[in-house]
Parts: structure tokens; sequence; C-alpha cells
């Protein structure tokens, strides 16, 4: 028994008067359906006498089951001594063996369940294992198309020496241009800086004349959200 | 061959965190109950021989390991086996076959105080409040859970083990239901 | 019929929150590496024509939904998740097919920063660390993840489509390794 049963006690092994009645049925070898109850009055009896420390919220149900038992075992021995109505008073034998073929029947069941619980066989459901739940749905032919494009973005004609982009794109002189492709258009978009000359130098170099020309005040940049396009636009004389 | 319902049926009950109900699996895979009904059975029919089995509870549904490979799963999981008492196993069994049941008609079948027995059930979660019954006090209404199902390796409360005496009735708390199900 | 063995791996591979290796299922189960192997096969070949798939990550393995009832699975848990943006996805791509990946080696194929794409990918865990490559800085690697194949329906790395033109070398990145699978 794991875990506190608390202030259920079991008695020597029975949980109760029906418990041990039913332990004395079986005992015996005798059946339910047709055993005269009172006939185990006795044995019942001295079964409960040999308990000892019954606990006393247990003794008066032991108990009231012993006297039933000795009123049918003296109503079997004398029946003409016991009027007819007072016998429907108390439980009559039916219904107490009615009660005891429930019992039986509970208590084959606790034990089916019971052999079922020790065999350990057992169901386990599944407990999902991702509470923040990864995203779903993806689209498995836009991301190779992903890597396609990035992989003929790649591929594109490289500068040499791609760790000094600065040798061969002068910031001062893409400023210069930058400026008058705004001073002319107004408003530009940064891919379309690119597109002129499509490699890393070439957008490092464009995007540090941009900077550059942000902090002269002679543009402003605006990118509507996170990697979108960025928007050049001619700051307005103030 | 399954039909693609059965699939999107097993592919729902596969990601739930908890058992789904008939109704929610039709709205989900856009099917009539009835036909989800159908796949369910499908479902449940091709889930023989393998390691998986649909078990339900009403009209939830939820997918968990067939009992037989126990074992393995308690060594993945480390799980230790479950110990109920011989006592909490008769209130367990009387309100596993006569559910919902209130705690006097357990006390009345077994006889004893089942106060304790109950609070550990349900601690355990084998077993769980259902409501109460119109009746005067309205006492509380007792029903087996997802749990016991479970920890008894059970598909459904069809499968619990059908007794072998016969069941008198005990005049005062109805018909007994435990022997008259399918 | 499938055996005995395919179906314990299967009722473990159900309840396991995150893959297993072919190692621990061998443990588990109480097979041999090698009887795992062949109990592995017999689920991938019974899952055809189900709604589940076995994917597997080199020597990890899991239970996933196939991937054609993505849109029910989605409804059920509540609507499409994935949101990636075009520039996540060109560096998702990058480190799908060079994994282990570099930030410097992402960002000079797409030759912007990249910073913010990783720092979502790893946040919504379609990419993870795998550890740093002796080189000077020890740089991190990425890898995609688990949850990388789920999101795209695949069983393993092997199943990433080939890119639609011929792949070169890029200079100075080293051999891809994208297409040299399968």
């Amino acid at each position: 028994m794991l875990g506190p049963e608390g202030p259920h006690v079991t008695i020597e092994g029975f949980d109760g008067p029906l418990d041990l009645l039913l332990e004395l049925v079986e005992d015996k070898k005798l059946d339910i359906l047709t055993v005269k109850l009172g006939d185990l009055a006795d044995a019942y009896l001295a079964r409960v006498r040999a308990l000892d420390a019954l606990p006393a919220d247990e003794v008066s149900a032991f108990l009231a089951l012993a006297s039933r038992l000795v009123l049918l075992k003296a109503r079997s021995l004398l029946p003409s001594l016991l009027p007819l109505d007072e016998m429907d008073e108390s439980e009559s034998e039916e219904e107490l063996r009615a009660r005891l073929l429930e019992y039986a029947v509970v208590r084959e069941r606790a034990t089916a369940l019971g052999d079922r619980l020790r065999s350990g066989e057992r169901g386990f459901h599944r407990e999902g294992g991702t509470p923040e739940l990864p995203p779903r749905g993806g689209e498995v032919l836009a991301l190779a198309a992903a890597w396609t494009k990035v992989l003929a973005l790649a591929s594109r004609p490289r500068e040499e020496g791609i760790v000094a982009p600065g040798e061969r794109y002068s910031v001062e002189e893409r400023t210069a241009e930058i400026e008058a492709i705004v001073a002319e258009r107004e408003q530009v978009t940064f891919t379309e800086l690119l597109s002129t000359e499509p490699t890393l130098g070439w957008a490092v170099v464009t995007f540090i004349a941009l900077l550059d020309l942000y902090r002269r005040s002679v543009i402003d940049l605006e990118q509507s959200e996170l990697f979108a396009d960025i928007l050049i636009r001619r700051r307005q004389a103030a | 061959m399954r039909s693609g319902l059965a699939n999107a049926v097993e592919s729902v009950l596969f990601v739930a965190e908890k058992p789904v109900s008939r109704a929610e699996l039709a709205r989900v895979v856009g099917a009539t109950p009835k036909q989800v009904d159908n796949a369910l059975a499908e479902l449940s029919t091709s889930y023989q021989g393998t390691g998986l089995r649909l078990a339900h509870d009403g009209d939830d549904w939820q997918l968990v390991t067939a009992p037989e490979h126990a074992a393995h799963v308690a060594a993945y999981l480390g799980a230790d086996r479950l110990r109920v008492s011989p006592a909490s196993l008769e209130t367990l069994a009387i309100v596993a076959y006569r559910q919902p049941a209130t705690r006097a008609e357990v006390e009345a079948i077994r006889g004893v105080n089942c106060d304790q027995t109950i609070y550990t059930l349900m601690q355990r979660r084998l077993i769980e409040e259902r409501g109460r019954r119109e009746a005067p006090g309205r006492p509380i209404l007792y029903g087996t859970t997802w749990e016991f199902l479970e920890c008894f390796g059970l598909s459904s409360l069809d499968e619990l083990p059908r007794a072998l005496t016969p069941e008198g009735v005990i005049p005062g708390l109805g018909e007994p239901v435990g022997d008259t199900r399918a």
C-alpha cells in the first residue's frame, strides 16, 4: 500500500463486516446463493472475538452484522417464536444475501482490476512535448527557391579580394553619385542602387555612402518593416 | 488502405495534448460527426497489432500506447508502477462499474466508511467529481478518469473486466450497470 | 503483420517528447541497435498511407504527423503558425543546405547582416547552435532543428529538395553540402 490510508483501519485483513462474512463463506467453500447465513453466526462471532483492538467506529458495524446473523440463526431454529411483522422490520436474510452477493462481485472486480494493475499493462498518452508549439506548415519549395536565390546571388561575378572592397570602390565617389540620383529623382530604393553592380563590395560601399549622406542630412531613410527594401528620399530643405 | 479522413483524424489526435471530442475532430478535419465515427472505427481496427491504441471516454478520443508495451515505455519514461490498496480497489471497482456513484452508494455496498479511499483515489486522479445528484443533500457524484483508463490499460469503459459471479440487485441502489455493458 | 519489436519501438517513440537515439531505443526495448534499425525500417514502411511519419536526424528518431495533414493539424492547434519573412527564409535556406554554418558564412552569401534573422530563427527553434568551428574567433556553428524538419514536413535532411539551378562552389566558403547528400 502506497501512501496513507488515514483513518480507515483494516482490521486483521478485513475491510469490514461484509468482508469478514464473505471470507467465512469462501473459507468454508459455501455457495452464497444457498447457504443459510444464520448458520455462520457462531463462526462470525468467534472471528470477531479473535480480533483484538477493534477500533470503536468499526465495532458497531461488526456487532450489528453479528447480531443480525444471530437473529437469522435464532429464527431458523425457532421460527414460530418470531412474529412476521417484526421480521419485516429487520433486514431479511434475502436482503443480506443480496448485499453479500453484490459485495462478492465488487471484490471480484477489485481483484481483477488489481491483477491488471500488477501486470503493469497500461497505456501511456503523449504529453505533446513541444509546449511552445513550433511553427508548422513551412513550404519546402519556398525554402528551395530561397536557396536557389541565394546561390544565384552568391555565384554572381565577385570582386577580387572580398576582404578589401574599399580598394576597388570609393565611398566618396559613390556618395556623390547617390547625391546626384536623389537630387534628380527625389527618391530611390536601395535595391535600385545595388542593381547597377550587384556585388557584395558594391553593396557595402553603397550602404556606407548612404549612412554618410544620412549623417549629413542630405537624405532620409525609410524602411517599412524589417528586411523590407530601404527607401532613400532626398531631405527637403528646412 | 486507410481513408484520407482517418489519416487526418490520426494526425490531429497525435498532436493533441489532451483527449479530443468527436465534435472538435469533425470541425478540424472538415467532416460530419458521422464521418468522424467511421474514421475512428477505421483507425481503431488498423491499430490492432501495432504499438498504439485508440482510447475513448464517452465522446472524447485519445491515442495511447498499447498496454502490452507498457514495460518498454515505462523503461523509457522511468515511470513508477502505480500501487493501489485492496480497500481502494474495491471503492474504485464500485465507482468504475456504477458511475456516476455517490459516496453513500459506495459505502452501502462496501459496508464501511469510504471517505479515505475516495480521497486517495481522487488524489491519484483515478476518480473525479462529476457534478451532483439532484437528490436531497445534492450528494457529489464520482466517475473514473482518463488516468484510470490508462493505468488499467483500458481503451474504454467497455473493456472493464466482467465478473463471473451473477450480480444481485440491491434494493434502493437501482440497476447495476457493469455487466449490462456491451 | 508488424513485429513485436517494431511495436515496442513505436510505443516508445509515441510517448517521447524529443527525438530518441538509436542507442536509447535499443536500451529501452532490450534489443541490439541492428535489430532496432530493422524495426525502424519496418515502421517507416508501415506508416506509408497513414497520418504519421517516422522522421530522423542522423541517429535520432521521432514520430511526426504526415505533411499532407498539416492543414488539419494547424486547424486543431490554432491556425497556421508559420510566418517566416523572405529574409529569414533565405538565411534558413543557407543554414539548411550548408549546415553547420557560421553567421559569417550566411552573411557572406546573403550579403547583408543576418544577426536578426538568425536570432528570429533561433527563437522559433528552426535553427540551433551546433558547437563552434575550430577557427580564429571560434565562431558559433548553426544547424537546423527537429522543429525545422517538422515545420517543412521532412522526414530527414536527405529530403531537402535540390536547388533549382546547378550549384556552384562559392569561393572561400568551402564545398557546399546540400546537394551532395542523398
